[in-house]
């Protein structure tokens, strides 16, 4: 039994309901606590208007009191480093490091103590802006996303940054979504009903959860199609990768926080797509000691015909994660 | 990902020179205006000049080129902005079928990020 | 320092003079005993003619007199599954499980403990042959080839079968060639001659460098070139997958033995695209104890203007093993 | 792989039915002979019809209905088959030049395993 691991809501689980205006951002902030998680995840361009500027002390108030009123604490803010803003100009370092900073100085003053940097961030803009970092108490954490996995090449370049620097404010954020054994079926049906072949589909899932190289479902399903849609269906094996959780071992005291990414939640209380036990069962074996954030991504893919229920979707998600971690 | 979300049909009505219609961005996050890289709005199957398209957020209306550098100006996750189009002739009252294409520059995807909506909208 | 990692030699490294009957068998064998290397692995539908019928007596007999008379050791076999051997049929797993059968028996006749298993082979032919593979004291390696790594989707299905069976007798072989780091120059130059831009496989190069995801590359090239050759080109950061060599670590003890993947090795006995010093201090640090058999595949791009030196290229590899296992 | 030395020069000649040649497969093990899907010759820029090759290993020779249900006699690796190619017309001597396409169907590999060779060859 692990009393370690604890549990977060990031609120952009709740993008169907505040993108219409049905929540509010105290509203998201009452159900995240409701669910019984402890810690509140923002994507701060999404839920505080402005962001990254800073927020005025009136609303920094207002925060500070939801806080105090639901009882959680605010764990991690989420941040983008737009490196084309501007038409034609890609930015220099010097302006990706200033934006950086900019997120550094929203995070800091909300509360949060860890910043999830995009995967698009160069190992260098990080090694630059770490000390900043350590001054304002905040650790970074590269999100590890799939198609990429803890070990890929382009994670292998910022874990030399850690290990070059022996900094403590800089490890990993494995996203769930890397762990996707089956091809989320919300997805595959609303391609279905944009007009991928259902045959082809069925025989995608079969391979993927075979296991089968993306490549190879690819190439044959170029064979039996040539219609994008039924392409793009193929590439969804590429862009869902599974990988073993074992594969976090040799990271795990360098892992800071991790994105609880769900599609569809299902009545008994497991993901589709995702085997959760089995890779809660490593961070348990192994240690791991932070949030595992729930992060509801499934409107998207269900929104042109169904009811989105955000509220649900993270219950059930904080159901499970609660009875995996306390067995 | 907010297709259908993004034209917002009781904001439709004529104007003086055209006619406006409520869109909310397909993103679940706000971006700078700047980033927005196209807004392709259709009237009855016709495409519109991208730069007969005007954009109202925060109170402020920025015309194409004033859209293209505005690096501050946000358009939030779930906002509605106006978009005020000019149209060459007046355009009859009564049902139209407005097509809109957005097509956003996200640093961290390498493709383009378009996303397409259509309704049939009334215009008075 | 460690004296657990023994060195082989794989023949299929002398494959460019074996195919022009330059080299004879025993004079393969011969090169290999030359380099210090104490095992030998071979391809044995490379090496003897008839493979994998089981050899004669005779050759038998003449096969262990070379082994004594060079003071070498049979390490592993690598063995291939035809499924598609006969066209329009596609092997049942029964045949598959047959002609792995067959392969068991000529690998145990020539006194080798290991099989290198070809990568398609499916995890349940491996669990229906595995018995068998008890039987006759051989251990299946499952070879783990760039761009598949040892966690990969497909691996961690094998991975199942090692788990659920608890037995000895199945392992990884990781082909060093997953941890290329720079894209392999003579394959680029090749590519080269055969007309690809010199400018664009310079930009795919930098950007495997540096760890970017090869689908982005891949990308961007198909927006600079439409000529197939170029993105052949951007596809050679795709297939030479790079992974932080600490991937091996939760699995060291199921690795049975190692392919020492060489595609050009300098004067200096450093390999051009693999960090070997940093793949082996892992291997070091964390226990490894089995053979690093080399295989030398440079020969097929260079062959067509180049005279190919097998034996110095193997030389050089084992020089280099040398030296890192026994600092 | 090996591209450069399918083409065996030295044995290219003439025969009462066409001409014949010396290959190797472009490969780094044996196969079966049901394994090779492909054997294409051309002359002097001209395809011949596959069926009109005949190869010849291990002293046994085999058409194309035979070679295709060939699963137990191997072309093993650096070997020379002699291919024998039928020509509708007697073949002029001297050189010409010899075109030829090898594909090989590999179990591991999703995609068609081809290999081309050209050569200039005297025939006599
Ligand atoms: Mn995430
Ligand atoms: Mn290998």
């Amino acid at each position: 039994m692990s009393l370690n691991i604890k549990r977060a809501v990031s609120l952009y689980s709740y993008q169907e309901e505040f993108f219409l205006r049905k929540m509010s951002l105290e509203d998201c902030i009452a159900a995240a606590a409701t669910t019984g998680a402890t810690g509140i995840e923002l994507v701060g361009e999404q839920s505080v208007p402005g962001c990254p500027k800073l927020p005025s002390d009136a609303f920094v108030d207002q925060w500070f009191g939801w806080m105090d009123k639901y009882k959680v604490t605010p764990v991690a803010h989420d941040m983008f480093l737009d490196y084309n803003k501007k038409k034609g100009h890609y930015w220099t370092d010097d302006e990706a490091v200033e934006s950086f900073k900019q997120d550094i100085r929203f995070a800091h003053k909300l509360g949060f103590k860890i910043i999830r940097v995009i995967v698009n961030t160069t190992p260098q803009i990080i090694e630059k802006v770490l000390p900043f970092a350590e001054d304002h108490d905040i650790i970074l954490g590269i999100e590890v996303h799939a198609p990429w996995n803890i070990n890929s090449a382009w994670m292998a370049k910022h874990w030399e940054v850690m290990e070059k620097t022996g900094t403590k404010h800089f490890g990993f954020i494995p996203d769930m979504g890397g762990f996707t054994r089956r091809l989320p079926r919300v997805q595959i049906e609303r391609m279905i009903r944009n007009g991928a072949d259902p045959e082809i589909a069925k025989f995608v899932c079969e391979q993927h959860e075979k296991g089968i190289m993306a490549e190879y479902t690819i190439f044959e399903v170029s064979r039996m199609s040539n219609r994008r849609i039924d392409m793009a269906v193929a590439e969804l094996s590429r862009h869902n990768t599974y990988v073993n959780p074992l594969s976090l071992v040799p990271h795990i005291d360098r892992i800071v926080h991790i994105h609880g990414k769900c599609l569809e939640m299902l009545e008994d209380y497991t993901e589709y797509s995702i085997p959760y036990k089995e890779v809660i069962d490593v961070l348990k074996k192994y240690g791991y000691n932070g949030y595992i954030a729930t992060e509801y991504e499934g409107n998207r893919h269900i929104q042109d015909i169904y009811e989105v229920d955000s509220v649900e979707q993270v219950r059930r998600h904080q159901v499970m994660l609660e009875r995996m971690i306390n067995v | 990902m907010y297709e259908k979300y993004m034209i917002v049909p009781e904001k439709a009505k004529k104007n003086e020179k055209g006619f406006e219609i409520g869109v909310r961005l397909p993103y679940y996050r706000g971006v700078s205006l700047s980033m927005v890289e196209e807004i392709e709005v259709s009237l009855d199957g016709e495409t519109l000049p991208q730069n007969a398209v005007n954009i109202t957020v925060n109170d402020k209306t920025y015309n194409l080129e004033q859209r293209e550098n505005e690096t501050n100006d946000r358009w939030e996750m779930g906002d509605i902005a106006t978009l005020s189009i000019e149209t060459p002739d007046d355009l009859p009252e009564g049902e139209h079928t407005i097509g809109l294409k957005i097509n956003l520059r996200i640093g961290y995807m390498p493709f383009p990020s378009i996303r397409v909506d259509e309704k049939k909208l009334i215009f008075h």
